[in-house]
């Protein structure tokens, strides 16, 4: 109830311009879930440990149960909400579709970004480095395998098709 | 020195609840006038993929496209009550009631396809988006016409299916009896590397047998079974509760830890099918099956690679390494003997 | 009226289909079709309980007790009622109907009233404004607790003078298997084991923490969104603790981020459906995940003795078995659990002599109740040990002697119960011996791979 | 709050002038902010004022000064790992910064920051230890540079005054014939707390050891050299032999406590076989 925390945050987020006053002083998980109701972005531990925060800053992965809100205030942040829509899927998205990659769901946005992540940074990963790149997100249900190949045939989709998965060009 | 050895391990389960503890389940269906079916069913969905299951079933047993079924869950407000989910009983005992309920609205489909193919309706049957003459291919109506017909006449579009498995207890002094209603059945086997100077083992291999009865969806039972051995995994080699003078001293995901991408190997599901003809389509839950055998499968190639029999959850390098007579002082838990634990008198 | 297939090929809805949803169409079971839920869960739209937000929504705590045993003396929650945006400090006076829940027995307290039994038995619960608010209320309940000697472990829960952690006694419950003639079975044995197994708590770790929503509609109905295994079972137990009738309450699943037994029982869904009730407004309760831990069921230590005789010819002739099983301070499951698990000790195999019982055992540890397995996760680690190393002592290969004493139709199993043609252990058990000549492998050892 | 107000800081200037600012009152630099934001939703820790140096240039980078390799507090884990002066000159910082959490950890964790945190099992700390590293302080008037060992002076105890600031992390560039190298146990293949840390740092001449370093972490209440393993290993010839005395001599240091990841014993027995492990990587790359 302090009103003197206000904060002016103006962020784009997902591609869009936000500007609004925004009680300060928390993470960017619960800006992002409280005031934007982006959902998407879930917290499983709020300990830095699970991924499933995983959202872009800038174009890295970072967690955001441990980033600052006001850390975010000129930048771009992407959540999993910004990333393909129902009728059209990211690659990575469609490929953990495809491959069985999803069971509960809690993860997979996390998974999904973390992924992105990765695929931006390195197009041809190998397993290891697949593994590599979701090692800071844990899943309970599936046992990784599906997640895994999943994030393997996106690679191939993309660069079979020229992209680089970058998010933004996913979408528009 | 680093050492390979195999190890299996098997299990059953008894499948659902056992023991007179009510074992039931209900769906409802109702058609759309477009020939497209809202299923609803008590049980809920977990990440399981039981809604998916159940949206099979009805599809296959209505011969209506997969994509047409829709499905309402878990909620008093809306859906029957279909019992809990657990027990691996979903496919089992849920399943049987959605098919019920196909069977249930099949009834006054039938007759009113009989009516205008001019055919007893006991010899229709549901396929391809059709009911047809199972003697006569060419008398047949598509579903959603059919569907359009039943609403114009005013007919019974809703079905409703029940499926009951509550068993008898066993004998309360001996437990003899017919204590389940049905069994699951599965066998693994795991290669591993244990690192006998750092007491690390990392499992190479690790592959499950399970009897699915039927596969329903192979994508899901292969699912189940990778995910629930790699819980099985966690449990052989990481997971352990610290509770000390009561307390839960790592209650936390970085204290308490789960198998990461980077733990697991690519665990190869074998699906087995033994039919059950009390399943769905032969099914049997595949849940727990998965998860239950894969720490003495560990275990067993720990045996096989070193020689020295784990006994106590987890294999954690801590305890590995005191096996191994690498450590100083003696595992404090060993202290617990046969005189502490005597056999009950017959 | 024929031929109007075509007619139902549907527009698919999604572009750029995926493989999966080209190949499905009809005649599904046996094809892996794509999941009804998953566009939702890939592209973050899916809504699970934690996720909701109402308008004039308040946000839930609770406070968890810091003790394993001890009395309650009293409860100050004048501090915390203080702080501002707090709209609710629930204590187990403020329950308006019974005070108590269980998925087996009733044993458990909503909220702990005059007495806790375990650290992270919910004691008070409050509702405010925002998350920091309600924190802050939780973080100034003074409960003073008078210690009360506690047991940790079942086997001395069960020795005589052993702190009672309910008025009842330290035993849960007690199951026998009496299956033919254990002396005589082991007389024909030739080979006999016997080894103690002990097993560990396990925690679920669903990636979703427990959460619940709840707030009345316009009916008057109370309405609670959660992520619950069982809805219906939920309903039931918040009607009697809030004094209402089963039919004013409605309990409906969102998205489950996981459960694997966790959220069989009522886990926030009492609690949120409380502050609700009692303030009138929307509440979310969301645990974290230290919380969760704490306060929810877990796996079941255990501590097995067993022993296992085989004869000659290589053939199961009898096992005998005890069981403790750690239930922590409430019973949820655990009278089934350790049932269940004293009936599968012996593993898939026939045993034409069995016998075993089970303790499960109150202590002032943690809630043990269900998670995948259900007690046989741990007598599998039992009866896995004892049948190899009876193999190795009889010199035979593990899935010789496991084949060879699998239970086949016609066999019976521990109750006595014959086996149907539905018996596939033999079947998954040639299965591995087939993958193993597929994969070069042997049970031959050691195999050393590197200095 | 976990906070109320947040400062950000473009220069070094700016970020002194910040801290100057809220003297006096309970202010809080945070750079990947891992550790501290997790510290204040905890409540561990609390803070009025956070003052954010992840964009204070002075404090960003890794760069060569004359034969010194400097790394900014405010740098990654991710730019250091990547850094090819890094990769050269002192390959067990690469390795330990990649064992540092997982990809999104190293994207925001910072050098300067587990300095500043002084946790005993902060994987990358032992390996500044082993390259004699200082650390470089600054306040609106001066720098002082200290040496990482003297830094940290207790269990999650450091040598930094109010208004003062980690500015960055200096050390030799190790000469010709070095090797480094960095061994992590830890209980998971991924994202773990160690259990123990090594880092060794050590030169060959002529086929003899003339220089090493070897530091533990996560085995005392800081993190530690070792003095026993260093005067076994000097003026010998690299050997399968020498490698396991020199794990022995460490074992003697070590003051481990038991604690959730491990008991004593165990520790005291990982210390042997991962001195010996990173001592013998050491050596490879020190010969090649």
């Amino acid at each position: 109830m302090d009103e003197n925390n206000l904060v002016k945050m103006t962020l784009t987020v997902n591609g869009e311009e936000v500007s609004m006053m925004a009680k300060g002083g928390r993470r960017l998980l619960d800006f992002l879930r409280d005031d934007l109701h982006l959902t998407g972005s879930k917290e499983g531990c709020g300990e830095g440990e699970c991924g499933s925060c995983t959202v872009l800053l800038d174009g890295h992965s970072v967690l955001s149960c441990l980033t600052p809100m006001e850390r975010a205030i000129g930048r771009s942040v992407v959540t999993i909400e910004g990333v393909g829509s129902p009728t059209n899927l990211h690659p990575v998205q469609a490929a953990l579709l495809d491959e069985g990659g999803v069971q509960c769901g809690m993860c997979t946005p996390g998974m999904v970004i973390s992924a992105i992540d990765l695929l931006q940074r390195n197009p041809d990963p190998t397993v290891e480095e697949i593994i590599e790149g979701i090692s800071g997100n844990l899943c309970r249900c599936t046992g990784y395998k599906k997640i895994i190949f999943g994030i393997q045939h996106a690679a191939e989709e993309l660069r079979s098709s020229g992209r680089t998965g970058m998010v933004k060009e996913a979408t528009r | 020195m680093k050492l390979r050895g195999i190890g299996v391990g098997a299990m059953m389960y008894g499948l659902g609840y056992g023991y007179a503890r009510p074992d039931f389940s209900a769906t409802d269906i109702e058609l759309a006038p477009d020939g497209t079916v809202t299923i609803w069913n008590g049980a809920s969905e977990l990440g399981q993929g039981l809604t998916t299951l159940l949206c099979q079933l009805v599809a296959q047993e209505l011969g209506i496209p997969y994509e047409d079924t829709f499905i309402i869950s878990a909620d008093t407000g809306r859906t029957p009550d279909a019992g809990p989910v657990s027990a691996s009983r979903s496919t089992y005992v849920q399943g049987n009631s959605a098919i019920k309920a196909c069977r249930d609205l099949k009834g006054p489909l039938s007759e009113l396809a009989g009516e205008l193919l001019k055919v007893d309706p006991d010899r229709l049957i549901y396929k391809d988006g059709l009911v047809q003459d199972q003697e006569d291919p060419n008398r047949s109506i598509s579903f959603h016409n059919l569907a359009g017909e039943m609403h114009k006449r005013g007919r019974r579009v809703r079905g409703s299916g029940y499926h009951n498995i509550t068993t008898a207890d066993v004998d309360p002094e001996t437990s003899q009896g017919d204590a389940y209603a049905s069994y699951a059945w599965a066998s693994q086997l795991a290669e591993v590397e244990v690192d006998t100077e750092m007491g690390l083992v990392t499992v190479l291999r690790l592959a499950s047998a399970t009897d699915a009865g039927k596969a329903i969806n192979p994508k899901m039972v292969e699912g189940q079974i990778e995910g629930g051995a790699v819980q099985g995994l966690g449990f052989a080699l990481m997971e352990e509760m610290k509770v000390e003078q009561g307390e839960f001293k790592n209650a936390k995901l970085s204290t308490y830890l789960i198998p990461t991408a980077a733990d697991v190997p690519m665990v190869e599901p074998l699906i087995v099918e033994v039919f059950d003809p009390t399943g769905p389509y032969g099914a049997k839950g595949v849940a727990e099956p998965a998860t239950i055998p894969t720490a003495p499968t560990i275990f067993n190639a720990i045996t096989n690679a070193t020689g020295k029999r784990v006994r106590s959850t987890p294999a954690s390098p801590e305890r590995v390494l005191r096996l191994l007579g690498k450590l100083e002082e003696e595992e404090e838990e060993t202290q617990l003997t046969f005189e502490d634990m005597p056999y009950p008198e017959p | 009226m024929t031929g109007d297939k075509q007619a139902l090929q549907k527009e698919k809805l999604i572009v750029g289909t995926p493989q999966t949803l080209r190949e499905t169409d009809f005649d599904p079971v046996g094809k892996s079709v794509v999941r009804k839920d998953v566009i939702p869960k890939v592209t973050g739209k899916a809504i699970y309980a934690g996720d909701l937000h109402m308008p004039g929504m308040l946000i839930g705590k609770v406070l968890l007790s810091a003790q394993p045993h001890a009395l309650i003396k009293g409860i100050d929650i004048s501090a915390a009622a203080a702080v501002p945006g707090v709209k609710a400090v629930l204590t187990a006076q403020d329950i308006p109907g019974e005070n108590v829940f269980g998925i087996a027995i009733p044993d458990q307290q909503v909220l702990a009233d005059r007495k806790v039994r375990f650290i992270g038995e919910p004691v008070a619960v409050v509702a405010a404004e925002d998350a920091f608010a309600a924190e802050q209320a939780v973080s100034k309940i003074r409960v003073e607790y008078e210690p009360l000697p506690a047991v940790f472990n079942p086997i001395d829960g069960l020795k005589p003078g052993a702190p009672l952690v309910h008025e009842k006694g330290n035993i849960l419950y007690h199951t026998k298997v009496r299956k033919g003639n254990i002396e005589k079975g082991f007389d024909e044995a030739s080979v006999i084991v016997e080894n103690i197994y002990r097993t560990a708590g396990q925690d679920h770790a669903p990636i979703e923490p427990e959460a619940g929503f709840s707030w009345i509609d316009a009916e008057g109905v109370l309405n609670v969104f959660t992520s619950t295994q069982y809805a219906f079972r939920d309903r039931r137990q918040i009607a009697v603790v809030l004094n209402l009738p089963m039919n004013r309450v409605r309990v409906a699943n969102m998205t489950m981020g996981g459960g694997f037994g966790r959220k069989d029982d009522v886990t926030t869904e009492i609690l949120v459906a409380l502050l609700a009730w009692k303030t009138g407004r929307p509440v979310r309760l969301v645990y974290t995940r230290h919380e969760a831990m704490l306060t929810q069921t877990h796996r079941h230590p255990t501590y097995v003795r067993v022993r296992t005789g085989a004869n000659k010819e290589g053939r199961l002739t009898a096992m005998e078995g005890v069981i403790y099983g750690d239930t922590g301070a409430y019973s949820s499951l655990g009278i089934f659990v350790i049932k269940k698990m004293a009936l599968h000790l012996g593993g898939p195999y026939y045993y034409p002599n069995y016998k075993s019982d089970s303790f499960s055992v109150y202590t002032n540890n943690p809630i043990y109740g269900p998670f995948r397995g259900f007690g046989v996760l741990q007598a599998a680690v039992s009866h896995e040990g004892q049948i190899d190393e009876l193999a190795e002592k009889l010199g035979m290969d593990p899935l010789e002697f496991r084949l060879k004493n699998c239970l086949r139709p016609g066999l019976s199993f521990s109750t006595g119960q014959v086996m149907t043609e539905a018996c596939g252990i033999g079947a998954t058990l040639e299965r591995l011996q087939q993958y193993m000549v597929e994969n070069g492998l042997s049970f031959e050892r050691p195999q050393e791979v590197s200095a | 709050m976990l906070y109320q107000k947040y400062e950000v800081a473009q220069t070094l200037a700016e970020a002194l002038s910040l801290l100057e600012s809220h003297n006096g009152g309970n202010v809080r630099l945070v750079a990947g902010g891992t550790d501290l934001i997790l510290q204040l939703h905890e409540r561990i820790l609390s803070a009025e004022v956070l003052v954010d140096i992840s964009r204070v240039s002075e404090m960003r980078g890794i760069r060569q000064d004359g034969d010194e390799l400097v790394i900014g507090a405010a740098t990654t884990y991710a730019e250091i790992y990547h850094s090819s002066l890094i990769q050269n000159h002192a390959p067990l910082l690469a390795e330990a910064s990649k064992k540092i959490g997982a990809v999104q950890i190293q994207n925001m964790a910072t050098l300067g920051g587990n300095i500043g945190n002084a946790s005993p099992a902060a994987d990358a700390i032992p390996c500044l230890y082993a390259l004699d590293a200082d650390v470089v302080v600054a306040s609106p008037n001066a720098e002082r540079r200290i040496p990482v060992a003297e830094f940290h002076q207790g269990y999650r105890k450091i040598d930094l005054k109010p208004g003062e600031l980690i500015k960055e992390i200096r050390f030799a560039i190790p000469p010709e014939g070095t090797g480094t190298a960095f061994y992590k146990y830890a209980l998971r293949k991924s994202q773990a707390i160690s259990v123990v840390d090594a880092a060794v740092c050590l030169k060959i001449e002529d086929g003899v050891i003339r220089h090493a370093a070897v530091a533990l972490g996560a085995v005392a209440p800081t993190i530690i050299r070792s003095p026993e393993a260093e005067a076994v290993l000097i003026g010998e010839p690299p050997s399968e032999d020498l490698f396991a005395r020199a794990g022995e001599a460490a074992r003697k240091d070590a003051r481990p406590i038991d604690d959730i990841r491990g008991s004593a014993s165990f520790r005291r027995y990982l210390v042997a076989v991962c001195v010996s492990h990173a001592v013998r990587s050491a050596c490879e790359r020190a010969v090649r």
